[in-house]
């Protein structure tokens, strides 16, 4: 048999001053199974507290309403009042008698009698209440990086100093990204692999981490503290511990014509190759697809010179199970190539080229060793236009968003240029400068002021080829839209920045949701920028949207964090309001038909596919199950399930259906 | 009908119109004592047919409020409630039932003036349809022929 | 009603395009790629995106500087600003209705004169005729423009090649066509 | 099937040569085109620029008087009819309302079902394979293929070829023969319907699409529009003047290029007709 | 006819299927299912105006899952109810053979479920035309005419639930109806009780209705309840652009959504 106990609070006079408090303890005293109803000043105080621990021994209470502020005030404070009177928390529920009744009327009857109603309702849903106990989840310390550009050695190493394992998967055979291809960086035009390497090195030394190129994620299950991650680590057609990175394969390579990838297609690459000379691992890969051997059937010459015999021709792909506590999705972005544009002859014109091109270009490590040198003749441009927004910010050929990076790399691009062609004529055709960012703006405006880049605001029309000069039609919007003529020697297209290949096939392996962009969604965007919608796996760097240096090891750091926080416990403790779906003996098991809707309807992945089979095997029934490590507890698939099947702790059918019931009727 | 006071009940989420209305208070905005709360976790976990049980346990006026679109804190709850409200009103319009009873209504925690709003609007519209006799009679029909019957 | 039709001027000139024309103005975000790429840009008062950036002002003096602009009769409906527009903004539709507006408004620029002269006699010419009559539209063309000195070596020479019918090519249901003129004529003068 | 022909005006008149070079070629290679019964004039630009209505009832018409006479396939050589076809098409499908209005105005069912092709399209369709056995005399030119505005944009509209750097011209003059040249210019405005009213525009315009194809050293400029063919050839007196040039290189339709690859003579194509010499065959 | 018939035998001869699921006259002449299993029987097998039932009704019976591999006779609305159930994994498609059966009578090709796909692509997936006229009639009436109308119609219930036993896509082994913690639906057949009953069949058929009609067919005291869901699969396509069962994927409306669904009721 129920025994409740009602407590009203004064809150001082603010509940008091317009609500009848004597009369509201009075009435709901008299109610059925209401076996102490009591009204005191401030519930929330030492004593009132304490008037609640006594009261639950004294009347062996089974449920507690307290009648006060609300719920989401004070919810946690009386439930942790009740524990400590030994009472299960979930047996309390609060009135809010403050907030949605004596701040919001006058003093009158009706207000004290909307104020009864209220109290009565949560008497009769904490009737209804059960004793819950709060979920524990098992944590694997082992955090998984995805992607092993800036923000992924950066959320690694951080993870990785904190003292827990990490495993970073990187599927090309190098880790860098994208920052190891690039010449200087803006605003400090430091360079940028001399700041990247040591942290590349450091990856590869690290006791914590284990690091897998030239693999990828095969398939993730599980849910947050509990992955199993299938990766598959490609054949590199090399055994790793014999090959002392030498080289000599790759200069023995008979296949030399093979655009290069880090080189933006700038330079050519041999089949077997160490994709740059900082590469971590430096260790080659054979490229299967180009390379004689695996084409033609025979060549074998990286094996015969091998002095250590390393190669491995018939090496298949492996793929390894892990089991992982959390993931950092750290995947970065790809460029949006130019040829869409065909008004700008990008593809047509071999002197434009894009930003990665040009970087390559201004790198002392790329093809031309820093030299600015035109592709088609290798002559120095002596006049070169940049043009920004050249794909973003246009919903007709490209893409919609703002790519947020190429103002600072086109005016980075206009000086480094200036600083190595100091008679050359830099212009920058732009929209509008978006330089927010330390030191940012300042950078812009030295471009301007003191390398003197031609900044023209407008957008450029066409681009064609005449006397052996690139004509560049444009207008100054400054100007009246002037009508600007440019016979340039290159042209450099800030492209826009978009989802990496394959990012939503990762996505879906990682159930975590994506933009119509294919970048990756955040799950909030303000106060949850690190995470994603699935517990347990966060972001860093550019899968998210186009982002800087600065930005991207910032997120990483906050996901590492995120991580750390999850690993700093061993076990997760999670509020116990979650769904279930209902289990009964046999031969029905459960009343769940297994129609799946809930799947689809579930925010959160965290509805299951349970087999019921017999001892051989044989499946009698799904059902859908609730994976409680992963429910958040909207309670979605609760008012779609059709036989009412699953229901919802702290909020169940019959709770709700008993509020409304007694809400509305008078006693 | 000028001294009739509507029964109306609020199922609202606790995220958003819950924290709003919250928000109302603290801004200590008055409304019709009229409207009664019932919080959910999410718009998303409001069943259909509880509407149909307030009517028939005598409302005359419902509010169903949750969080904006794109702000639902469990993502996508609300997106999946404004259909199923779609449908309900489709079909409630479709058999008479007087959707004009019922207030759909988006209210942020940062909105409380809004569910002030809300709320004495609502109020005032009921109190001018009056009672729902026709959901009533449905119900009263029902106990008289069981009182009938035995 | 779309939202933003709570906040645009309803007497302005852009919400009488995006009714007709359905061109939102406010979209354009001063790019200058259409100015860049119009053929006619350099002779207009004002390039297409200046047309677009007085729109979106709202103030009835740029309005009415628009109806009062050459550039309005200058575009030659290329649609080349629409094909290179980054927000697909279908300026040759709106230039359309600004003709139309200018018009019915008497706002025409002086500079007009001949470009409407031609566009009228070509108009006249079918509403004749059905087809288009080229001497007949020469002639007419010359009396509405009084430029009567102009092409007067072309037409022998067009004669003389057989480009140049001396007799109109009529269409045999003529009382049909008059009809759809008449139909239509509410929507010009 | 038999294939409606649209000839629309100047296919009558100052573009007789173009439309004497589209019945060669149709005799040539076997094609049955049924001119459209009493059609009218699409109402060019005159129509769009001073009453919209108009210039949706005038090509309107043109399409019922197809779908009355079962011509469910129709060719419009000129590329300005075609755009302003394709353009009524479009509009009238996205507007039902407006659609019954036109119906209303030009007292026909219309439902807007033709399939309206452009001249190349009608090559490349009913031509091009049956090409290479019929080329007697290769066009071993130098091309600069002139596409003008209309038969690309608005290229959501007409959806043929891309409106940048468009190609399906070039690929039917490397078919016979000929060898296109990398043209900018291929879908510069050449002034189109200011040829009469603004010839100085015209002049200037036109001039600069004629300068850059001799600049590439082209030996022809290949067009699909007797309008751009006007500018260009009609009018070259008045750019050689306004431009102080002496610009030579002829305007030749496609169909015309096609005609003497296959063997057809200069006069059977129309050739004689044009302003500027045609030198090369 | 004659098609049907042997290939039904050669299915069930080849022994590729176990039963083939189709009609054959009854004893009164009317059409009734068959379940054949012995290929001597196929001759029974008729397919005509008569065969209305929609078949797929069977499909999640356990007693006929127990066949295995079976064929089915399938007009459209079964075809559709066959991609509903499948995408609510509730049949398997590798086990069905599907018997289409075309407008006109003539026996379809159908070697896939993404054949069958194909042909519902093709096929008008409105609401019978009879059944629209109807609805058009009804959406005029004043809300308080639908009211009555409505509430004549739910006076004739007795609770027999034969709308719901002949519905393919009420499957549950569990209805909410025999749900009494909490009592959603009132036992009694009484005015509130069969309005509500009605109005949360409709619900659960919302966008999952196949408009077969079969729940009115099956009334047996002739309430037309087959035009609530009905009505309410026009509103699925009116709002959402979506017809039932014409994929084999969950797609089901309230199951899913769309950021940008329209809606303006909402304040």
């Amino acid at each position: 048999m129920a025994r409740i106990g009602v407590f009203v609070c004064h809150c001082g006079e603010n509940i008091s001053a317009t609500v009848d408090c004597g009369k509201v303890a009075e009435t709901i005293g008299k109610l059925k199974h209401v076996v102490l109803s009591t009204e005191y000043k401030y519930m929330c105080s030492d004593p009132g507290q304490t008037l609640i621990k006594e009261a639950i021994k004294e009347h062996n209470l089974t449920g507690v309403v307290v009648s006060a502020c609300s719920p989401r005030m004070h919810e946690p404070t009386f439930r942790k009042a009740c524990a400590e009177g030994g009472l299960n928390p979930y047996l309390c529920e609060m009135a809010n008698l403050r907030e949605h009744c004596s701040w919001v009327h006058e003093k009158n009857e009706l207000t004290t009698e909307k104020a009864i109603d209220i109290v009565r309702t949560q008497v009769e849903k904490v009737k209804l209440n059960s004793a819950l106990q709060p979920i524990k989840v098992p944590v694997t310390k082992t955090a998984m990086v995805i992607g092993g550009g800036i923000a992924g050695i950066q959320a690694a190493l951080d993870i990785a100093n904190t003292g827990h394992k990490v495993v970073m998967i990187e599927r090309s055979p190098s880790i860098g990204g994208h920052m190891s291809q690039l010449s200087e960086t803006f605003p400090t035009l430091d360079c940028s692999q001399c700041i990247l390497t040591p942290r590349m090195v450091e990856v590869a030394q690290h006791p914590n981490i284990t690091l897998y190129t030239y693999a990828e994620v095969e398939s993730v299950e599980g849910f947050i503290g509990n992955f199993t991650v299938k990766v598959r680590k490609k054949a590199k057609s090399l055994d790793e511990k014999l090959c002392t990175g030498c080289g000599l394969c790759t200069t023995k390579c008979p296949q030399k014509k093979i655009p290069n990838e880090f080189e933006q297609g700038m330079g050519m690459r041999p089949a077997i190759y160490i994709p740059f000379p900082q590469a971590v691992p430096n260790r080659p890969v054979i490229d299967r697809e180009h390379c004689t051997y695996y084409i033609k059937g025979k060549c074998k010459i990286c094996e015969i010179v091998c002095p250590t015999k390393a190669i491995r021709f018939d090496q298949p792909d492996e793929i390894i199970e892990l089991q992982i506590g959390a993931i950092v999705a750290a995947t970065g972005f790809d460029i949006k190539h130019a040829d869409f544009f065909p008004e700008y002859g990008y593809g047509r014109y071999k002197d434009i080229i894009d930003g990665l091109q040009f970087e390559r270009l201004a790198s002392a490590s790329g093809p031309t060793s820093g030299v600015i040198k035109r592709p088609s003749d290798g002559q120095i441009p002596k006049n070169i236009v940049f043009i920004a927004c050249a794909g973003s910010r246009d919903p007709a050929k490209g893409i919609a968003y703002c790519s947020k990076i190429c103002c600072m790399y086109t005016a980075k691009h206009a000086m480094l240029y200036k600083h190595k062609v100091h008679e050359g004529k830099a212009h920058v055709f732009y929209m509008d400068i978006r330089s927010g960012g330390k030191n940012y703006d300042e950078f812009v405006r030295r471009a301007i002021e003191e390398d003197h880049v031609n900044y023209i605001r407008g957008r450029v029309s066409t681009i064609y080829e005449r006397n052996g000069k690139l004509i560049v039609k444009g207008v100054d919007t400054l100007l009246s839209s002037m009508p600007v003529e440019i016979e340039a020697d290159m042209v450099v297209l800030a492209t826009a920045g978009v989802a990496n290949s394959g990012a939503e096939e990762l996505a879906q392996k990682l159930h975590i949701s994506y933009d119509s962009h294919k970048f990756f969604a955040e799950a909030h965007p303000k106060l949850k920028p690190v995470e994603t919608n699935t517990a347990g796996i966060f972001l860093a760097g550019a899968c998210q949207n186009p982002k800087d240096i600065p930005d991207s090891v910032s997120q990483a750091s906050g996901s590492a964090v995120k991580v750390a926080a999850l690993f700093s416990q061993n076990e997760l403790t999670r509020e116990p309001l979650v769904a279930v779906v209902n289990r009964m003996g046999p031969p029905l098991h459960s009343t769940c038909v297994g129609c799946f809707l809930c799947q689809a309807v579930c925010p959160y992945q965290a509805i299951e596919r349970e087999d019921i089979k017999t001892r051989d095997g044989k499946v009698l029934k799904s059902l859908a199950k609730i994976n409680e490590g992963l429910c958040q507890g909207c309670g979605t698939c609760v008012a779609l399930c059709r036989s009412k099947s699953i229901d919802l702790h702290g909020y169940s059918n019959n709770q709700v259906y008993a509020e409304v019931v007694a809400l509305l009727n008078e006693y | 009908m000028s001294d009739f006071e509507p029964k109306v009940v609020a199922f609202v989420c606790n995220w958003c119109t819950y924290a709003g209305a919250d928000l109302t208070g603290t801004s200590r905005l008055k409304y019709a004592s009229n409207v009664k709360i019932i919080r959910f976790p999410c718009t998303g976990r409001i069943d259909f047919m509880l509407l149909l049980k307030a009517f028939a346990n005598g409302a005359d006026g419902i509010i169903v409020s949750g969080c904006h679109p794109n702000d639902c804190h469990y993502t996508s709850g609300n997106f999946h409630a404004k259909r199923r409200w779609i449908m309900f009103k489709e079909l409630m319009d479709f058999m008479g039932i007087d959707m004009n009873r019922v207030t759909f209504s988006w209210v942020s925690a940062a909105e409380g003036a809004k569910w002030a709003e809300v709320v004495n609007e609502t109020v005032t519209r009921i109190r001018e349809m009056g009672p729902y006799v026709s959901y009533k009679e449905l119900v009263n029909k029902t106990i008289e022929e069981e009182v009938k019957n035995e | 009603m779309s939202h933003s039709e709570h906040h645009i001027e309803r007497n302005s000139l852009s919400y009488g395009i995006e009714k007709n024309v359905e061109v939102l103005a406010q979209k354009c975000y001063q790019c200058g790629k259409c100015s860049a790429g119009c053929p006619v840009a350099d002779q207009m008062d004002f390039p297409p995106s200046m047309v677009m950036r007085l729109l979106q002002t709202e103030i009835p003096a740029n309005d009415e500087k628009i109806l009062r602009s050459n550039s309005i009769w200058l575009c030659v409906t290329c649609e080349m600003c629409l094909s290179r527009c980054p927000m697909e903004i279908d300026i040759p539709s709106m230039m359309d209705y600004l003709r139309q507006k200018s018009r019915s408004e008497k706002k025409v620029n002086k500079q007009a004169k001949n470009i409407i002269a031609f566009h009228k006699s070509f108009l006249n010419s079918i509403r004749w005729t059905g087809r288009l009559f080229e001497l007949g539209l020469i002639l007419d063309y010359k009396r509405q423009s009084l430029n009567l000195t102009q092409d007067v070596t072309l037409a022998p020479k067009m004669i003389t090649r057989g480009k140049l019918h001396l007799f109109p090519n009529m269409v045999k249901d003529m009382g049909h066509l008059a009809r759809i003129f008449r139909k239509t004529s509410n929507s010009s003068k | 099937m038999k294939t409606g022909l649209y000839p629309g005006c100047s296919l009558t008149g100052s573009a007789r040569d173009y439309n004497e070079s589209v019945s060669a070629l149709a005799e040539a290679f076997g094609l049955e085109l049924i001119q459209i019964p009493d059609w009218n004039c699409c109402g060019a630009t005159a129509a769009h620029n001073l009453n919209k209505e108009l210039s949706l009832a005038l090509p309107a018409r043109i399409l019922a008087l197809a779908e009355k006479n079962g011509l469910e396939e129709i060719v419009v050589p000129c590329a300005a009819c075609y755009s302003r076809l394709v353009v009524t098409q479009h509009e009238l499908k996205k507007n039902p309302e407006l659609k019954n209005r036109i119906s209303e105005v030009i007292e026909m069912d219309y439902r807007g079902t033709s399939r309206i092709l452009n001249v190349i399209e009608w090559i490349d369709k009913y031509i091009i394979p049956l090409l290479p056995e019929k080329i007697t005399k290769p066009f071993n030119y130098k091309v600069a293929c002139y596409y003008g505005c209309l038969l690309v944009r608005p290229n959501k509209v007409l959806n043929y070829d891309r409106a940048e750097d468009p190609q399906t011209m070039d690929i039917v003059m490397t078919k016979i023969g000929a060898q296109p040249v990398d043209y900018p210019y291929k879908t510069e405005c050449c002034g189109a319907g200011f040829s009469i009213s603004r010839t100085d525009i015209v002049s200037k315009l036109s001039g600069k699409i004629i300068e850059d194809a001799e600049y590439r050293g082209a030996d022809a400029i290949i067009v699909a529009c007797p309008m751009c063919h006007s500018n260009l050839d009609m009018r070259r007196p008045d750019i050689n003047k306004y431009w102080k040039t002496e610009f030579k290189i002829p305007v030749i339709f496609v169909t015309q290029a096609i005609g003497l690859a296959i063997g057809l003579s200069p006069e059977k194509v129309g050739l004689k007709r044009h302003f500027v010499d045609v030198k090369i065959s | 006819m004659n098609n049907l018939i042997s290939r039904a035998k050669e299915l069930l001869e080849s022994k590729t299927v176990n039963v083939v699921i189709g009609y054959e006259a009854g004893p009164t002449g009317l059409a009734r299912p068959a379940f054949i299993t012995d290929s001597a029987k196929a001759d029974k097998l008729i397919y005509d105006e008569r065969c209305v039932q929609n078949l797929a009704v069977y499909l999640t019976k356990a007693e006929v899952k127990n066949f295995g591999k079976m064929a089915i006779v399938a007009r459209l609305p079964v075809m559709r109810s066959i991609m509903m159930l499948i995408s609510e994994q509730q049949v398997i498609g590798d086990n069905l053979i599907i018997l289409g059966i075309s407008e006109d009578n003539s026996l379809l090709d159908i070697a896939s479920i993404s054949v069958m796909q194909g042909y519902i692509d093709k096929c008008d997936l409105g609401n019978p035309s009879k059944d629209r006229e109807i609805l058009a009639e009804l959406n005029k009436m004043t809300p308080e005419e639908k009211f009555s109308w409505w509430q004549n119609q739910f006076s004739k219930c007795i609770k027999c639930y034969a709308c719901r036993q002949a519905c393919p896509m009420c499957y549950c082994i569990r209805c909410t109806v025999e749900v009494n913690q909490p009592q959603w639906i009132p036992v009694q057949a009484n005015a509130h009780g069969n309005t509500e009953w009605h109005i949360l069949r409709a619900m659960h058929l919302a966008g999952r209705c196949i408009s077969c009609g079969e729940c009115g067919r099956a009334c047996p005291v002739g309430i037309p309840c087959h035009l609530l869901t009905m009505q309410l699969a026009d509103q699925v396509w009116n709002y959402f652009h979506v017809h039932a069962g014409t994929s084999d994927k969950m797609n089901s409306v309230l199951s899913t959504y769309e950021p940008n669904d329209k809606e303006s009721f909402i304040i």
